[in-house]
Formats: C-alpha cells, structure tokens, sequence
C-alpha cells in the first residue's frame, strides 16, 4: 500500500492541495479539537476526584474525529461510532450538557444513568447511534442503517468508526462482507492508534495494513495520516460522495495514536515505551493544525489562547450543571425495556420502590472500574 | 403452518412497505422448508432476498435497517445456527432501546425453526427458548398451530420491540388447518386453553402441544379426568396470571418442552407457581422435557418427550 | 480473591508444562483486573499472551488446543463480551465429546470475571450462569472466596471437560483470606455449607455469598433464627442431593443471584424443589434476584440483591 | 490475481510439470475418486429408499479433496474437515465400514448414532477431527491444533477445509487471523464451489476472489483449478512444506463446482441455470484424472472398468453390513457428555430406559430432513 496520504505534513506545513473550506468551518473544526482536549482535562479530573467512574481520553486520535465528522451532512448522515470519538459530538455541536449528563448518568441523561459514562446517544442535531460496549458491533448495525436508507430513497450515508483492534471483530468481517456485496452508502473508517488496550497492532493482525483489510470484501481501502485533519477530511469526504452517488463503500485507516492510557483507569506506562510517546508528541494533531491555520491567517496566537480558554471554562461550567442533577429515578431501571412496560415489570418496579422508600439505609456506592 | 407462514408474510408485505425479508437461501429458493416461497418472485430483490452466509450479519444489519424506518424479518435457517448472531441479538437488539432511553428501537422479528422431528441430531433439532427469554429486551413466541402461526408472526412483524419467532418445524406439515385470508393478529403475551379441565394443569408450547393434546386425551379415557392444556403462545413477556389461575384452579401441575430440562423455560413456571401459589399445590410440579444431553439423532424418538412420557407424569401427580 | 486467582494460575502452570494462559491483555498489563500479572514474565510468551480482539478466536482456538493435548485457560475480559463466542463455547467445546463419542474431548477452562460491583452498567455486569448451565456439556463453577477459588480453579483446569469458571468481580478485592501455597484442589459439584442452620435455607453463590451471610447473621440477631447459607460453588453439575436435603431440612426456601429472575439459575432450584421436596416445603420459595432488566449503571446497588432484600425474603418465608 | 493454476488442462491434456508421484499414489488418488462416486450412488439410492435420511453428494468437487489429501503425512498430520470432503476419507483409507455405521447412525458408529449422517469422526488411520454442522468453527479449532503441535514441539500441520460460504462466517475471520499473528501450520483449503446451498459467489462477497481474502490477514492466497486433482496436489504440498518448516499458514482457493444439489433432499433446479452444469459436466474431475493416467499408461479401459466396479460392490456390501447392525442402546444418550456420567444424568438414564422396557408401544420413527 501507498504511504498515507498526507496534506499538512509533521511540522504543520502544507505539503498537499487543501481542500477548499471556509474559515468557519476551519475554526469550527478546530474548536472541536480544542473542545476535546479540554474535555478530557475535565473528565480526568472528575475521574481523579472521583466524581464519575470513568472516561475514555481522546488525546491524538482529535484530527480523525473532527476530518471524519466534518464530512458530513448532520441534516442525512449518521454516525454510527466509536467510543473514542468526542471529536465528533463537538464538531456537530451536540449538547455539551447532554455530553456531560452522560458522564455523570443524571436524571437528565439520554440513557437514564444506564450506560456507563461515554457511552452516548443522540439523535440531534445529527443522528449518533447509542454507543456499545461490545466491541464492532456497530458496524453491521450501520450497513443496516445505510441499506434502509436505500430501500427509503433517502439521500443519507452512515459514517461508521472503530478502532484498529475492533478490526478482528465479528462485526467487522460480517459488516463489511454484507456491505460490499450490496454497495451500501457507508463509510468505514478504522481508527488506528496502534493500541487495543495493551495489545500492539502487531499482535492484532498480520496483515500489512488495515485499509488493505477492504480487499477481502472488494471494498476500496485507503490510508491517510490521522494526525492531519485537512487528509483525513479529504479522504472521508471523497469516500461519502461516492457512498452517496451509489459508488458503495470504503474503508479508510486513519494512522494515528493513543496519547495516553486505555482509559481514566488504564497505566500505558505498564506496556508502552516512553520513546513512542515522545515520537507521536511531535506529529499532535492539534499544534500542527494550528500551525497551519495561523499560517493561513485563520487565527493568531492570541485568538488560539482565547477559544482555549473560553472552551475549559465551558466544560467546567457545563461539568457543575452536570454533577448538580439528581439521579434518574428508580423506576426509569424498568422503564424501556420494552415500548411498554409488561406486567411482571410493573411488579418488580412497585416492589422496588417500596422496598427503597420505606427506609433511609444508604446503600453501598462504592465500585470502581478497572479499566 | 409452514403455509399459514408463507401467508403471513405475504399478507403483511403487501400491506406494509417497510417489511423486508432476508436470509440465507429465502431468496429463489424459497427457505430451506419453503416459509417464503415466491416471495421474491412477488415482492422482488429488494423485499426478500438472500444474504452471504453470515448470522451476525443478518441480525446486525437487521438491527440497523428496524432503526431506520423498515421492519425486517430475519431468518435464521435453523434456531441452532442462531448463535453466532448471539451477541447481536443479546448485546445489541435486546437493549439498544434500553440503552438509547428509547431515542433508538428495534422493531425486528427473527424467524427460526426449532426443535426436534426431522431427523437433525444435535445441530438441527435444538430447542434454545431459555436462552431468549433469559435475557431482558427480547420477547420470545412460539405458535403451535397455522391459525396461531399466521397471526402471532403478524403482530410480532409489528411489534414495536424485537422478537425472536421460533417454529416448531416438527409441526410445519403436521396438520391443516384454514387460516383467514389477509392480515390479522393474534395478541402476544395470552395464553390459549387447548382443552378445558380442572384437574391438572399441563403447561406446553409449540410441538408439545398436539402431544400434550393426546396425553390429555388418553387421560380422560382411562381416568375420566379433566386436564387443562395450556399452550403459551408468547414465552415472554408470559401471560403469568393466566398461569397462576390454571395452577390454583388444578392443583395439580405439569409442565412440558423438548428442550433439555435443567435451566430450561419449564424451570421457570415451576418457580413462579412455587412463588406464588404454592399454597394451593397438591403435588409435586413435574417437568417433562428433553434430557439433560445434547441432541441426538437415531435415539431422536427416545429423547422427545412423548404423549407416554407426558401421560406418567399426569397419572403421577393425580396419584400422589 | 483475584491473588488467590493469580497463585492458582502460577501453581499449576508451574506443575503442569501443558497449561497455558491467553486472552486480551493478560500479558504484559498482567489482565485488566490484575489476574495474570506476571505470569508472562514468569512462564514466557508461549505460556501466557496477548490475543487478537476475537473471542471466538480465544475459544475457538482453545478449543483446538486442548483437543491436541494441552490445557488452556482462556480468558474473556468480562463475561459480558463472552457471546461473541457463544457458538463455539455451545457448539463445538459442549458437544465434542458427545459427538465424537468421546474421540474428541475439551479440556479447556474459560475464565470470566462476571456480576455487578464496579459500576459497569449494561455491558460489565452482566450474570450469564443460566445460559451455560443450560447448555449440556459444559461445567459451571463460581467460587465465593480466596481459598476456593484457587481450589476450584485448580480442579477446573484438571478437569477432563469444558467448565466456565465466572468470578464474582465484586470480590476481587472484598476482603483477605490466607490461602494454602501450591497446588490443592477443591472438589467440584460439592456445596459448602456457609452457615448451618435449620429454619431456613438460603441458596446463593459468588458475590450474593457475603451478602446472604450478612442477611443471615441479622436474623439470627433479630429473631433468633438459624439460617442455613448454602453456597452452591458448582452449578452444574449441581450437588443436587445436598440442595435437596438442606431443602427438606428447613422446609423453608430462599434464592439468591444477580442475573435477571425470569428464566434465571434460581429458576432452576426452585422447580427442583418444587419436583422432589414440596412435600415438605412450607412457605413460597422465594428468589431474590435481579430485575428483568438490562443492568444499569447509576441505579446498579438498586438493581443488586443486597442484604435488605434477602432479609426481607427471609422474614417473609418464616412469616408464611 | 493470476488464473488458477493448473496441471491437466479441461480436456485432460497435460499442460503443466506434473509432480513426481508414484504410480501406487496416483491410482490410490484415482481409486480414493471412483470410490467417492459410487458412495454418493449408494447414499442416494439410499436416501431414496428412506434408509438413510439424508447424504451430501461429493460429485464434482473430489479433485480437491484427494489433492489435498494426497499432500499430508497421516502419522502426524491432522484434517479439520468440511462436510464435503468424503474423497479425503477415501484417500487416507479410513474404514468404510466406520462410515456406513454413521450414515446409519447404528450401534458401531464412532458418534453412537448421536449426528447426522456424514458428520464422521475418527482418529485412525488419520486424525480426522469430528464434523460439526455449524459452518467455519472447524477452522480456528484448526488452528488451535497447529499451535498445541508447535508448543508440544510436534511435526504435524492441520488441513482444515471449508466452503465459499463459509468464508463469511465468524470462523474464517477469527481463525485465519489468528494464525496470520502466530505462523501456525496450518493450511486453509476453501473448496470453492461457488454455490453456498443456493446462495452464488456474486451474493457471497464482492472479492475479487476468494484467495485474495489472505490479505486481510497477512497470508499468502493461492488459486488452483480445483479439478485437476494433480495440481491442487501440488499447491498443498508446497502449503504443507511452508507450514512445517515454520513458515505460517497459507489460503489455498480450489475453483470447482458442486455437480448436484447441496443434499439429497436439495432440488438444484430451483435455483441453478442447467446450462452451468452442461458447462462444468465437460471439466469432470474424473474424466480429467483418467484421460491423463491412460495417456500416462498408468490405467487401461478395462483396468479403470474393472475399479469401477469392484468399488460399487464394496459399497453394496458395506451399506449392508451397516444397515444389519441394530441401532445404538438407550444408555448412548446419556452417555460421553461429561467423562464420568454426574448423578442427574444417570438417574435421567434409568428413567429413560425404564419408560421404555415396560412397554412395546413403537416410537413414531418418522422426520424427514429438508436439506
Ligand atoms: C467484544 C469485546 N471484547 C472485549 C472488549 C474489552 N475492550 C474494551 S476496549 C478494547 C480495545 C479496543 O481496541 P480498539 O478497537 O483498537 O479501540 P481503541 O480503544 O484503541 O480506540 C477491549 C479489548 C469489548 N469491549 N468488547
Ligand atoms: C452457521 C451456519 N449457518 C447456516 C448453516 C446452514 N447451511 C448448511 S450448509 C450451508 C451452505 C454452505 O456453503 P459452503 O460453505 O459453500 O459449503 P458447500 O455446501 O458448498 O460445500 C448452509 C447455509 C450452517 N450449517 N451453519
Ligand atoms: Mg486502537
Ligand atoms: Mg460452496
């Protein structure tokens, strides 16, 4: 396979054609990576303080997100994604709050504190498919989306993302198969950031690079630096007007790579070298497209320090509200199960709620995620 | 009932746009037992077609296309090849609307013939009801007649939740019975008496319902009891009051299912009944089920539960 | 609980040179939970690495390995992510003895972390015991302290056949206890007496084992009565004879799990007493369990049986 | 990719370097087809008389099974099987008694009558590891095998074969994979005859072929005319010699065509245009072989009539002897799902066998298989 391609090179200069983009939408893009990145700051620290259980840092892998995202048309298009993906939610302007009612698992969360923090549901302002903990198990669930769309005549295509080491899923293969065979309008773009947890791509696969993965299923395959968002926009964009104009799928790699732990609760330190830290820090996603758009005259050093700090006191702003909310109530664990709630639940759920309201022992609140 | 099927997909798809078929070989060929025979002729590629050889891949496309607007019916050529789709099915399916807070729902129905009579040995006769209706987010429904067959696969088309649809294929040409043309529905989640009786009840679904049916009779041959015959018709969510009644009403309890006993659904309405009635049970609750092994295949007969096997055990609990 | 887990795994890679240890991250990270920290610095790549993403690929090449001679221990991250391999664990390592005629056998032992404790809402929570119990072929064993679990994974890992052997993950790190050093087995299929006891008998295993305890001591203090805690250890094959006895002993009948009710493990229990022990049951049997629901995260102590609501079910039954 | 290799051309011609084998191997090749053809007469006609309830015809694909065969090293070697390979069974002279038993599921079948037929189990003269009808598990049990043989420091490599179709299931991926990280000896042989029961290769997967799906997992893919059985030797031997010198695993494409229905009780008719089979008639494998050891002198007319017949008796006789024995006792159903029989099952077993010694009521001994 080719080299990735490339249009901001390592030291943020241009080195391809750009594709033509209006500054709002640069900046747009942009704040999405900043966004990010203070938003894992906030959610490491709630974690740290103990404040909620859990978060998934996004740190490097920004730039796929935000290219990927930023292809799209959020009036047709779904994602159906990752769970390391933030970048995503942000560039489409889905509600911080509702981001961060999640995290906490609030009353006012989208899943009724059923899901563990990150894993999001929205349908506005653009549809963001209920995340799974199971791994892959989205990508066949898009090629449903993107075949119904067909058979609807709706003009929409599904982005959906996944890391390189969901690539062994059954999901995986079976989605990708079926999508091939009936040109289903999606995009499927593999994150790889070298890492699933612990185990390094070369434990994962053999295989001489993901994107050449496609070839199993005759589906285009593509690799692009997913340190660069103008590439990575490029390449989804070109791959979504051919999903849309009926051309079918394709499968892109972003090459990227996890700076940091698994998750709030993972070490890397026990199983990455330091030096690949030290390498990756210098191709940050984030500095090199800031070089770039200050550069282009799209922002200044001092505009830059601005939307930072605007963006930290948002999530912490947007954190309180979050954290102040109550706890869903009991009865939402029986509700939505099914559309309507059968007899044997309404049961259970009146045995609850006197069970719990008739005494004020607390119960235990302790448990924590090892991972 | 393999035509009351037939029927009532043809019935519904010609009614509702957004219900689609698919599966391995449903296509020209029709279904390995002919369930959709001429579909494709009749509604073309788009309503009825033939998927790659992949169960996860029906079932995970299946979930998708229910989230955007159509209503698939999924088959699984045989319920024993359902499980590499388990995790589609238990992960994702059962609590997409659980996890979505119902922003994202699941109106799927998943085809499959069960159990035993064909002469398929351990991978072609498996009974897996318990596993489905273990697991919170699915309903699970077996008919055991074509009348039943036609309007229960209709209203479960059109439920809005996911349901897996087992076929007992031991019944698919077992009898013939005229089903009413054009769409109708047969409520999920109630029970059918197949025969009155206020002596014992039995407790049965699919293909054990004709041999309950027998057993029953034989019974009020050569004893002149009353055995009431309960088909279930929908396994969950169960119909439990309907349940409860025929057990307080008789007393006397039996409970039958080909698949193998311990953990199986039988498990379930003994523990309910012994929950919840217990004080009105003059005998042990006696489970007639498929032994305690996997399938096998010459011995099939020996491993079925019987209208014999089901008729000791009701002469066992009107004894005791 | 997950040292004595690690110490078992050490003692006999150490004795026996065909066991061996895979899965996702038990390598160098030594296991999310910590489980098989350093045993591949100890025993090398060959005896203890890392897996592609694939849980069909960990089961299914077991599977494959001990058919050719070796033990391997394989482990699935959480028990939540085991349906993936549901086909080959159902399949291929429950039915290749039987359908071989015992040519073929499966000496693997699969590793799970399972149940609620760590805030790990729908999909690190789950409690699958009911489905592999149910599954003919397959050993199901959940320890309920340090010294059995390394007991019982010793004897898991010796044993001829197929077990899933599910750690209750809310005892990872619930309390110390010395265990012996080396290699011991605990037998399986053999209950274990927690607490002795005549009034009534509480059934429970893994995480609900502490939980029961706690009930039990407050009824004990409260009403002066002798709760028999029963921990089941193995599930099947279950000790039913001593199930049965403990039943009979106290005519009175407490269940206790995690997983969802309906169709659940309890289930089970239940309809064995009600088939072989109603004569001398004097209350419901009641089941305190999870609700028939997904798990859920912020509400996960409601959802759990905590010592409330197994007390409650006791007062209820002595009550009766 | 490149054509399909090839030894014996269509009209039987040889157009290639034909390996160095022995004139005993090639008629044992030759002997291990006609065999193949007249037990898939027999199985017929006694599928037809309702003797046996269901069969799976072999017709046209045999030239993959005995090149495949022909390449291992029974006393070391292992076949994780397909259930379309009964040549293989031929070839290595597993005992045709053994397979009648399980055809008739009696007494003295190796799985005591607990299968279907042709789900054959045996350990000699090769490892011939028990059928399973879920498609595609065989094959990372397949792999599971190789990498015991490399940690017990064995020689042997596995074949594992498989379908078209069931390049689309969870097992392909997982497996092939797997043994892409771990170099495990195996090889892959997928026997592709283009039909997965009704299903053709174009509803299949969109690849370009199916040797080409080695990509996705690092392993060479090769194609080879599956019915010219000298060439498909030849392509597994080399796979062979590669995995036992440590060199991994390999995906070996055999291009055939299933001459019948997926059973006998499958009608081909509903779904296969009959000038296919016209087409694919004019490559018969058997034809092929025979044409070119006569050309060869390796075989006359009356020496190749004279096998043919002498095999169509063996099966006449072997199905009777089967078809004599009584079926397997009661006990067999409870018996080898555990090692030692646990207390529940025993008890379970004398009931069972009591029900039915008190009585001589017949058991309804109807169910006819559908495919
Ligand atoms: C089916 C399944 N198996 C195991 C896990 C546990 N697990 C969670 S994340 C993860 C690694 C995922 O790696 P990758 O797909 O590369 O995504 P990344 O975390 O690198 O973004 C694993 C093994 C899971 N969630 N689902
Ligand atoms: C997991 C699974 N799904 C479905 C089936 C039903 N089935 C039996 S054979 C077959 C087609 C197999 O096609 P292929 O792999 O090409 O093998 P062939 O029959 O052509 O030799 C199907 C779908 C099965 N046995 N296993
Ligand atoms: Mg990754
Ligand atoms: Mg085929």
């Amino acid at each position: 396979m080719d080299d990735p391609f490339q249009i901001i090179d390592e030291a943020g200069n241009k080195v391809g054609k750009a594709p033509r983009l209006k500054r709002e939408t640069l900046l747009r893009m942009y704040r999405a990576i900043v966004s990010t990145r203070a938003f894992d700051d906030r959610c490491m620290k709630l974690q740290r303080t103990g404040k909620i259980g859990f978060s998934i840092p996004n740190r490097g892998i920004e730039a796929t997100s935000v290219g990927g995202a930023a292809a799209l048309d959020a009036a047709t298009d779904w994602i159906a994604p990752h769970y390391r993906d933030f970048a995503m939610m942000f560039y489409h302007g889905i509600s911080l709050e509702g981001m961060f009612d999640n995290m906490f698992g609030n009353c006012d969360d989208n899943a009724q504190g059923r899901q563990m923090p990150v894993h999001f549901s929205f349908l506005e302002p653009i549809k963001w498919m209920s995340i799974s903990s199971p791994l892959g198990t989205q990508i066949p669930n898009a090629v449903g989306i993107a075949d119904a769309m067909k058979l609807r005549k709706e003009k929409g295509i599904v982005l959906t993302t996944f890391g390189d080491g969901s690539t062994s899923t059954l999901g995986f293969h079976s989605g990708l198969n079926w999508a091939g065979v009936k040109k289903s309008p999606v995009v499927f773009l593999c994150q790889n950031n070298q890492w699933a947890i612990s185990c390094p791509s070369e434990k994962q696969t053999m295989s001489e690079s993901y994107a050449i993965k496609g070839e199993a299923y005759g589906i285009p395959g593509v690799m692009v630096d997913g340190n660069d968002v103008l590439a990575v926009y490029k390449v989804v964009s070109d791959a979504v007007k051919h999903a849309r104009s009926g051309g079918g799928p394709t499968l892109i790699e972003a090459v990227t790579f996890r700076m940091g732990g698994h998750s709030t609760s993972d070490d890397p330190s026990r199983y990455v070298d330091a030096a690949l830290f030290e390498k990756w820090e210098k191709r940050d996603p984030l500095t090199r497209f800031r070089k770039y758009l200050i550069d282009e005259g799209h922002l200044t050093d001092e505009s830059a320090a601005a939307i930072e700090t605007e963006t930290a006191d948002a999530m912490m702003a947007a954190a309180k509200v979050a954290e102040g909310k109550p706890r869903p109530k009991l009865g939402s664990i029986f509700s939505d199960v099914f559309e309507a709630m059968p007899k044997h639940l309404e049961t259970q759920m009146e045995e609850c709620i006197s069970h719990f309201s008739d005494r004020d022992e607390a119960v235990n609140e302790k448990g924590e995620f090892p991972l | 009932m393999v035509q009351a099927i037939n029927d009532g997909l043809r019935s519904i798809m010609k009614e509702d746009e957004s219900v689609l078929v698919m599966g391995e070989d449903v296509g020209p060929k029709g279904g390995v037992f002919l369930a959709t025979e001429n579909l494709t002729k009749e509604f073309g590629e788009d309503r009825c077609f033939d998927t790659p050889l992949s169960e996860d891949g029906i079932i995970g496309v299946g979930i998708g296309m229910a989230m955007n607007g159509m209503k698939p019916v999924c088959e699984i050529q045989f319920q024993d090849f359902i499980f590499p789709a388990f995790d589609q099915i238990v992960s994702e399916a059962a609590k997409m609307r659980y996890r979505s807070g119902g922003q994202y729902t699941v109106p799927m129905t998943i085809r499959t013939p069960y159990g035993g009579g064909i002469r398929g040995g351990l991978y072609h006769s498996q009974s897996g009801e318990a596993y489905f209706a273990h697991t919170p987010g699915l309903k699970v429904v077996i008919p055991s007649t074509p009348y039943d067959a036609k309007g229960l696969l209709i209203a479960s088309i059109n439920d809005p939740d996911p349901v897996l649809f087992m076929e007992p294929k031991a019944l698919y040409r077992a009898f013939r019975q005229e089903v009413p043309e054009g769409v109708y529905e047969v409520e999920l989640s109630k029970t059918r008496e197949v025969t009155p009786g206020g002596d014992v009840a039995v407790f049965c679904y699919g293909a054990m319902v004709p041999v309950c049916t027998e057993a029953a009779k034989r019974v009020k041959e050569s004893r002149n009891k009353d055995v009431r015959v309960v088909d279930l018709r929908t396994l969950m969510p169960l119909d439990e009051e309907s349940v409860l009644q025929a057990a307080r009403d008789c007393g006397r309890v039996v409970i039958v299912h080909e698949a193998p006993r311990f953990c199986g659904y039988g498990a379930e309405l003994s523990a309910l009944i012994a929950e919840h009635a217990i004080e009105t049970i003059e005998a042990p609750i006696k489970r007639v089920a498929g032994f305690d092994t996997p399938f096998p295949n010459t011995l099939e007969n020996y491993y079925l539960p019987d209208a014999r096997r089901v008729l000791d055990a009701i002469e066992e609990v009107l004894d005791f």
